[in-house]
C-alpha cells in the first residue's frame, strides 16, 4: 500500500517537475529575455537548494496551512495540505532545482543552429520544438526524471511532517528503524525493497542511452524577436518564483516575530537569544569546516572517478562499475546510508570524528559532481595527455599541468555544489555526529525535537546566506577562471625560482647541453 | 531576379555589412569571397532572412521581403556543418520538408535528385556512417527537394576532398541548369568561386570590394586588395602546379636525393 | 554532596553525555553538575530520542557517551540486547523499585490540550475524556501521535487499554485514528506543533510541554484525560566502559545529577519519582495513574500489534 | 633512417595496415597520402607508438623500437587540431616541454625558433587569441623546441587559408633542411604533397600503392588508382587554372552572360 503510495506521488511529482524544469530550462535558451534577467532568474529557481530540507515541510504548513501566511492572505485555505496534495507540492518545490540544473546545463549541448533548419523545411512549432528540443534531451529528461523520482522516493521528512494518512514507504523505514521500537533488520529489509526501482532506474537509463546522440559542434544563433514568446515565459518565471518565494517568505518572517501566528509582532530578541548561545558558534564553524572539507574531498573524488571513467585506458567493466556506482549512492534512503556507516564503522578509530561525516557526506554527494565532471572531461581535447607524454610529462603531470587547469570552471561548480549539499543535508549525517562533531543541521533537528521552530528558521537563514555567499563566489570564479589563472601567474612571477622559470621562460636554464 | 539596396547590418552599432547593393539574375550562380570576418556569412543570414536587417532593402521578382520572415521568402540553404538531423536516416533526412509540404515533390523527383547526387547506396544509412561528402550531398538533397527559389550554401566545399569536391561543383552547376536555380555560394577558396560560378561577390570589411565575372577579376582587379587576396593565391597554386607537370623540375625532390 | 575539586580538564578527560531530555531538563543537569565542580568536565550533547535509541542498538559500549540520560523502557532493551551499563554504585531512594543500572530523571505525563482559539472557532465541545475524541464531531480537528512513531502515542495507549481493556480499548483506538485522519503524526511532538499552529483544535502528547505553551500566554490549554495521566520515565546510566577513571568520574556525575537536579526538574515535570518529594499542586495532572504491567519494550509492541492487528 | 618492416595493424581482426615495408631516410621529407580511411593516421600512431604494432617491426638507426613506449622513442607529433593548451600562453606552450628537459634547448636556440616561425608578436597571446595559422605555428614550435629525432605532422595544412599555407609549407622545408630533420606528413592533397616532399607514400586499404618521388608519380603513376586518385585530381586544378588565366576562356561565366 504504502510502496504504491510511493510509487504513485513520486511518479506524478517526477513528471510534473521535469515538465516544469524542462520549461523553465527552454526559456532561458530559446528566449530574447534581457541576459541580466536571465541570470537573476536561473538562480532565485535554483533559492530552496540553499535550505535544508527539513524546512520544506514548515514552510509548506506555515505558508498554506490553516494559519498559513498565504491563506491569511488569500483568507481562505486553497486545499488541504495534507497528504497527497501537499506532499506533491513540497516534492516539486524540493527536487524542481536539481533537475532544472540538470536540464539547464543539458540544453548548453543542444545545436541551436537546427531551429532554422526546421523552421526552413516548414516545420510548424509544435514540430520544431519536438526536433529541435524534446528529441535531443530524450535522455537528460530520462536522468531528469530519475533524479526527481528518488528524491522524493527515498525523502522522509517532508511526508513526516506533512504526509497526513497517505503513508509513502520511505515514512514506513523511519518510523521501523527511528520509530517506538527500533528495528534495523526489518528497516533493512525495506530498504532493500526501496532499492529495486534503482534496478529500473538504471535500466531506463541504459535504455534512453540508445536516443542519446552527439551534435558535432554546438552552434548558437540569432533568436528572432518574439513578444508573444518571450511575454509568455517572462510571465512563467514570475509565477513560478513568486510561488516559491510566498512559500518560503515565511521563513524570513517567523525569525522577526514574537509568537507567529498569535503574537505577530516584530521584535529580534528571538534572533538575538539564538544567535547568543555560545554553541551556534562551534555548531557553524564545523558546519563550515565539514561542507568545505566535503567539498574538496567529494570533488577530488568524482574527480578520479571521472578521470578513470572519461580519460582512462581501463577496461569497460571498471567504467560501468564506476556509473552504476554514482547511480546507486543516488537511489540508496539517507537514512540507510548513514545506519550503514554507524554499524560498519562503530568500534573504528574514526567513529565521532569529523572524518567519518566528511566520508558520509562524499559518498552521499557523488553522482551530480561525477555527472558534471565528466561531461566536461569528454569534451575537452583528447590528444593532451599524448601531447604531454611526448613532453616529457608523466600522466599525472600532463593531469596536474593541463587538464585540471582546463577544467577549473567545472571545479569551481563542484565545489559550490558539493558544498551547498554538504549545508543542508541531514538524514544521513545525523547518526554519525557526536559530542564534539554536531553541525548546523543537526541542531536543527534537535530544535525541531524541541518545538523550537524559531530556531529552525534562524539556522535555516544562517544556512542559507552562507550558501548564498559561497555560491555567488564560486560562480564569479567559474566564469573568470582566467582570474584564477591569472593570481597564480602573479603570485608565481612575485615568489620562488620556479615560478620565474615557468612564467620569463629560461633564465635559469643552462646555456648549452 | 534578387535586388539587395543599400543593405545595412549592425550588430550593437557595430557595422557589418555597410552599404551592399546588387542584383543577380535568376539562375545564376553567385560566390561570396574575402577575408575571414569579412561578412559573407551575415549577408547570407540577411538574404535568407535569419537575421533583420538594420536598413536597406530585400526585393526578389519586384517584391519587398525586408521584413518577411524566413519561412515565407521561399529560400533555402545549406549549413557549412550540414546541419542533418543526427537521429533521423539519410534518407529521412532527404524527405524531411515533404511531410510539411506534401505536393512538393513527387516520389520520382525524389528518387531522381538521389541518383544525380549519386546516393542511391547511402540512403538507409545513419549520418554518423556517412562520409563528408556524402553529408553535404544529403544535405543538398534535402534542401534541394523543398525547391527553394534561391538557394543558399555557406561554405559547402570547404571540407572536401579534391575528387568529391570537383564532383560536386559539378553537380551543384548541373542542378542550378536543370532547375534553373539562383545560387549563392560562401566560399573562401578563390579557385572555387571563380570556376563555379557566374559572378564573384569580393566582400572585404563589411563592403563590396568587387562585384563581376571570374574574367573581370582576374583581367581587372579593382585594387590592391584583390591583387593580394586573390590573385597571389591563384598564382601560388599555379607555380606549383606548373612546377609538378614539368618534368625534373622539383626542387624538392632534387635536394633530397 | 557529591562535590568534586579541581579544573576543568582537557578534551579527552571529559564525559561525554548523551542526552534525549528536553532543554529544560538539560539545563537543570547542567546547572547541579556546574555547581557541585564538575564545570568544564563534561560535554552534553542532546539527540531525538530514535536517534539516541539507535546509536545504543548499534555501538553498544562503543558508543562515545560515558554517561547517558535516556527513556528507561529504551535502557532497559538496550541492556538486554547490549550488556552495556554499568551498576550503579550509589543509592538513592526511588519510589518504584528501579534496575541496578540506572535511576530515574523525570517522570512525563500525557495530557489532551487544546487551542482555545480553534475551538471556539470551529465551535467544539470542551473534551473530557480521550474517548470524547472519537465523538465525529472531532473529525479532522485532532491530532495524535502514532504508536509506531512515538512512545509518547504509548501513553495515550496505556490510558485507553487501562479504562477499557485491550479489546474495546484497540476498538477506541482505531476510531481515534480515523478521527485524526491526516493529522496522525510520527514524532511524539507533532501534535502540539499542529495544535500550536492552528491547524487542528486538539492534541494528545507530553503534558509538560503543552504546560509550558499555556504559560507563555498562547491559546493553549492542558486537558486532563479522566481516563487517567498515565507516564514514562527518563533516567541516567552509566556506560560501562573499560577506562575506569572516566567511569568513575561519569558514576559520580551520574549521582550529582539525581541528587541536585530533582528541585528543579520537578518545576517542569511535577511527578515525584524519589522519596520525599513534593510536587507544587497546581502543576499536578488531576488524574496520576500508572499502569498494571511493567512498561517493557514486548509490552509496547503488544501494544502495537493489538492497535495496528 | 627509420625502417618499417612488414608492419600489420589490426583493430579487432579488422586489418588496417597490411603490410607495410619502406625505409626513410635521415632528413627526408616524406608526405603520406591517400583517401580518407586508407590507414594514414593509423601509420604515424605506429610509428609514433600511441597504437601498438599487430605485427612487423619497426627500426630506428638499426635499433628495434616495435615494443619501446612511446615516450622513450623520441619522435614527436603536431596534432591536426594542435592540441595546445589553453590554459597556458603561447610561450609557455612552446616551452612546456623544457620543465621537464631543461637542458634540451637553449634560450637562444627557442629564440631563433620563435623568430623562424614568425611569432615574436604573439608569444604572450592567449591560444584563444591567436588565428589558427598562428596556433599551428605555436603547435610546431612547440614540438621542435623538443628536438625531436623524427617529426610527425598530421594535415598541418588542411585547416589553412592559401596563402597561409605556402608560408608555412616554406617553414617546415627550411626547418628539417635546418636542422636534419626527418619529417613525415599526412595529408589529403595531392598538390601539397607533391611540392612539399621528397617523397610520397601513397596507401590505399591500407596497403603501399606508390612509394616514390613526385616526379616519377606524377609521370610515371604506378598503377589506375594512383592515376583516378592523384592525377585526375591535380589535372582538374591545372585546368581550372590554365583556364582561369587564359583570357575569355571561362565556360561559367560566358554561360551566364
Ligand atoms: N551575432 C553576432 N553578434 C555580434 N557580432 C557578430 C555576430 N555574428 C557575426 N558577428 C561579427 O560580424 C563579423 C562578420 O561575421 P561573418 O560571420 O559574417 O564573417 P564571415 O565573412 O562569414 O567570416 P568566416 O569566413 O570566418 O566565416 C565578424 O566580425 C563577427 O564577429
Ligand atoms: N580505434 C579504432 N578502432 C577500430 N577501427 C579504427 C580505429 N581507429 C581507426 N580505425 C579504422 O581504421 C581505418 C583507417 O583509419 P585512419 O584514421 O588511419 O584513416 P585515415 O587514412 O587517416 O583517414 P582520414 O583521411 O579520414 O583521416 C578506418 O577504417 C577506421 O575506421
Ligand atoms: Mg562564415
Ligand atoms: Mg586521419
Amino acid at each position: 500500500m504504502s510502496l504504491r503510495n510511493s510509487f504513485a506521488v513520486s511518479g506524478l511529482e517526477a513528471f510534473i517537475t521535469v515538465v516544469l524544469a524542462f520549461v523553465l530550462a527552454y526559456g532561458l535558451h530559446y528566449t530574447k529575455l534581457p541576459e541580466k534577467f536571465k541570470s537573476v532568474v536561473q538562480i532565485l529557481i535554483i533559492l530552496p537548494m540553499f535550505l535544508p530540507t527539513l524546512t520544506y515541510g514548515f514552510a509548506v504548513i506555515y505558508s498554506l496551512g490553516k494559519q498559513g501566511l498565504i491563506t491569511q492572505i488569500i483568507g481562505h485555505q486553497l486545499f488541504s495540505i495534507y497528504g497527497f496534495w501537499g506532499l506533491l507540492i513540497s516534492y516539486v518545490i524540493y527536487t524542481l532545482p536539481p533537475a532544472f540544473v540538470l536540464l539547464y546545463n543539458a540544453f548548453k549541448y543542444v545545436d541551436k543552429h537546427f531551429i532554422i533548419v526546421s523552421q526552413i523545411m516548414g516545420d510548424s512549432p509544435l514540430r520544431t520544438f519536438y526536433i529541435t528540443s524534446v528529441r535531443p534531451m530524450i535522455g537528460t529528461i530520462a536522468a531528469a526524471f530519475i533524479l526527481s523520482f528518488f528524491l522524493s522516493f527515498t525523502d522522509f521528512g517532508i511526508p513526516a511532517s506533512i504526509g497526513g494518512q497517505y503513508t509513502v514507504v520511505a515514512t514506513q523505514l523511519y518510523m521501523v528503524m527511528m520509530g517506538a521500537v527500533p528495528d534495523f533488520q526489518s528497516g533493512s529489509a525495506i530498504a532493500v525493497i526501496m532499492l529495486i526501482p534503482s534496478i529500473v532506474a538504471v535500466w531506463l537509463l541504459r535504455f534512453t542511452e540508445r536516443f542519446n546522440f552527439r551534435y558535432n559542434k554546438i552552434s548558437t544563433f540569432e533568436l528572432a524577436d518574439d513578444k508573444v514568446r518571450d511575454g509568455f515565459f517572462a510571465a512563467v518565471y514570475v509565477v513560478v518564483i513568486a510561488a516559491i518565494f510566498a512559500i518560503f517568505a515565511i521563513m524570513f518572517i517567523v525569525p522577526f516575530i514574537k509568537s507567529w501566528p498569535y503574537q505577530v509582532v516584530f521584535t529580534t530578541e528571538t534572533l538575538q537569544r539564538i544567535l547568543s548561545d555560545r554553541s551556534i558558534e562551534t555548531v557553524y564553524t564545523n558546519s563550515v569546516m565539514v561542507a568545505a572539507a566535503t567539498a574538496v574531498i567529494g570533488t577530488v573524488l568524482a574527480y578520479m572517478a571521472a578521470l578513470v571513467n572519461a580519460r582512462s585506458q581501463l577496461p569497460g567493466v571498471c567504467k560501468m562499475l564506476m556509473d552504476a556506482c554514482a547511480m546507486v549512492t543516488n537511489t540508496v534512503p539517507g537514512m540507510v546510508l548513514g545506519v550503514a556507516f554507524l554499524f560498519a564503522f562503530t568500534g573504528s578509530p574514526i567513529q565521532n570524528t569529523f572524518i567519518i561525516i566528511i566520508l558520509l557526506n562524499s559518498v552521499r554527494e557523488f553522482t551530480t559532481p561525477y555527472l558534471m565532471i565528466q561531461a566536461s572531461l569528454s569534451k575537452i581535447n583528447m590528444s593532451w595527455e599524448t601531447t604531454g607524454a611526448l613532453m616529457g610529462d608523466s600522466w599525472l603531470k600532463t593531469i596536474f599541468r593541463v587538464i585540471i587547469p582546463n577544467t577549473m570552471s567545472t571545479v569551481f561548480q563542484m565545489l559550490s555544489y558539493i558544498f551547498i549539499q554538504a549545508m543542508v543535508t541531514i538524514s544521513a549525517i545525523i547518526f554519525v555526529t557526536g559530542a564534539r562533531t554536531m553541525v548546523m543541521t543537526t541542531k536543527i533537528t534537535q530544535a525541531q525535537y524541541f518545538e523550537k521552530y524559531d530556531e529552525v528558521f534562524v539556522l535555516s537563514l544562517l544556512i542559507f546566506l552562507t550558501n548564498i555567499i559561497v555560491k555567488v563566489i564560486f560562480d564569479y570564479l567559474s566564469s573568470h577562471d582566467d582570474i584564477v589563472l591569472h593570481v597564480k601567474q602573479k603570485f608565481q612571477s612575485i615568489f620562488g625560482k620556479e615560478a620565474k622559470r615557468q612564467n620569463a621562460g629560461l633564465e635559469d636554464l643552462p646555456e648549452r647541453i | 531576379m534578387l535586388e539587395l539596396k543599400h543593405i545595412v547590418k549592425k550588430y550593437d552599432e557595430k557595422v557589418i555589412l555597410n552599404d551592399i547593393s546588387l542584383t543577380v539574375e535568376d539562375g545564376e550562380i553567385i560566390s561570396i569571397l574575402g577575408p575571414s570576418g569579412g561578412g559573407k556569412t551575415t549577408l547570407l543570414n540577411v538574404i535568407l532572412g535569419i537575421t533583420p536587417l538594420s536598413g536597406g532593402q530585400l526585393l526578389y521578382k519586384g517584391e519587398d521581403l525586408s521584413r518577411v520572415p524566413m519561412q515565407k521568402r521561399g529560400f533555402n540553404i545549406v549549413f557549412q556543418d550540414y546541419a542533418l538531423f543526427p537521429n533521423l536516416t539519410a534518407y529521412q533526412n532527404i524527405v524531411y520538408g515533404l511531410r510539411n509540404k506534401p505536393g512538393i515533390a513527387t516520389k520520382e523527383e525524389v528518387a531522381d535528385l538521389i541518383r544525380l547526387l549519386d546516393l542511391q547506396d547511402h540512403v538507409d544509412k545513419r549520418i554518423s556512417q556517412l562520409s563528408g561528402g556524402q553529408k553535404q550531398r544529403v544535405a543538398l538533397a534535402r534542401t534541394l527537394v523543398m525547391k527553394p527559389k534561391i538557394l543558399l550554401l555557406d561554405e559547402p566545399l570547404s571540407a572536401l576532398d579534391g575528387v568529391i569536391k570537383e564532383s560536386i561543383k559539378e553537380r551543384i552547376r548541373t542542378i542550378a541548369k536543370q532547375y534553373h536555380l539562383t545560387t549563392i555560394i560562401v566560399t573562401h577558396d578563390p579557385e572555387e568561386a571563380l570556376t563555379l560560378s557566374h559572378r564573384v561577390l569580393i566582400l572585404n570589411g563589411g563592403k563590396i570590394a568587387q562585384f563581376d565575372t571570374p574574367d573581370n577579376i582576374i583581367h581587372a582587379p579593382k585594387d590592391d586588395f584583390i591583387k593580394k587576396f586573390i590573385l597571389s593565391q591563384l598564382q601560388i597554386k599555379r607555380d606549383n602546379i606548373y612546377k609538378l607537370f614539368e618534368p625534373g623540375a622539383m626542387p624538392a625532390a632534387r635536394q633530397a636525393q | 554532596g557529591c562535590g568534586s575539586s579541581g579544573d576543568s580538564a582537557s578534551a579527552d578527560e571529559q564525559v561525554v553525555i548523551y542526552t534525549n531530555a528536553d532543554p529544560e531538563a538539560q539545563d537543570a543537569f547542567k546547572h547541579a553538575l556546574d555547581s557541585n565542580g564538575f564545570e568544564g568536565k563534561y560535554v552534553m550533547q542532546a539527540f531525538g530520542t530514535s536517534e539516541l535509541g539507535g546509536k545504543l542498538m548499534a555501538e553498544g559500549t562503543n558508543i562515545e557517551a560515558d554517561l547517558i540520560t535516556m527513556s528507561t523502557y529504551y535502557i532497559d532493551s538496550a541492556q538486554k540486547e547490549n550488556k552495556m551499563f554499568a551498576d550503579l554504585t550509589f543509592d538513592a531512594k526511588t519510589l518504584q523499585e528501579t534496575p541496578s543500572y540506572y535511576k530515574p530523571t523525570t517522570g512525563q505525563f500525557g495530557a489532551i490540550f487544546v487551542n482555545t482559539e480553534v475551538l471556539q472557532k470551529e465551535n467544539l465541545p470542551m473534551p473530557k475524556s480521550i474517548k470524547d475524541l472519537t465523538n465525529p464531531v472531532y473529525k479532522d480537528k485532532i491530532s495524535l501521535p502514532d504508536i509506531m512513531g512515538s512512545s509518547t502515542s504509548w501513553l495515550l495507549a496505556q490510558a485507553v487499554f487501562d479504562a477499557y481493556g485491550e479489546q474495546e480499548g484497540a476498538a477506541i483506538l482505531k476510531q481515534l485514528e480515523a478521527n485524526a485522519g491526516p493529522h496522525m503524526e510520527k514524532s511524539g511532538s507533532g501534535p502540539l506543533k499542529k495544535v500550536k499552529a492552528g491547524e487542528v483544535a486538539v492534541g494528545f502528547g507530553l503534558r509538560h510541554q503543552g504546560l509550558m505553551e499555556e504559560q507563555k500566554g498562547l491559546p493553549i490549554k492542558v486537558v486532563d484525560p479522566t481516563e487517567g495521566n498515565f507516564f514514562l520515565t527518563e533516567g541516567v546510566a552509566v556506560i560501562n566502559k573499560a577506562d575506569s577513571k572516566k567511569k568513575e568520574l561519569a558514576m559520580k556525575m551520574a549521582e550529582c545529577i539525581v541528587k541536585n537536579s530533582r528541585q528543579e526538574l520537578l518545576k517542569f515535570y511535577p511527578m515525584a519519582l524519589y522519596e520525599g518529594e513534593t510536587v507544587d499542586k497546581t502543576f499536578e495532572p488531576a488524574y496520576p495513574k500508572q499502569y498494571k504491567e511493567a512498561l517493557t519494550v514486548d509490552l509496547l509492541k503488544k501494544h502495537q500489534q493489538l492497535i495496528k492487528g
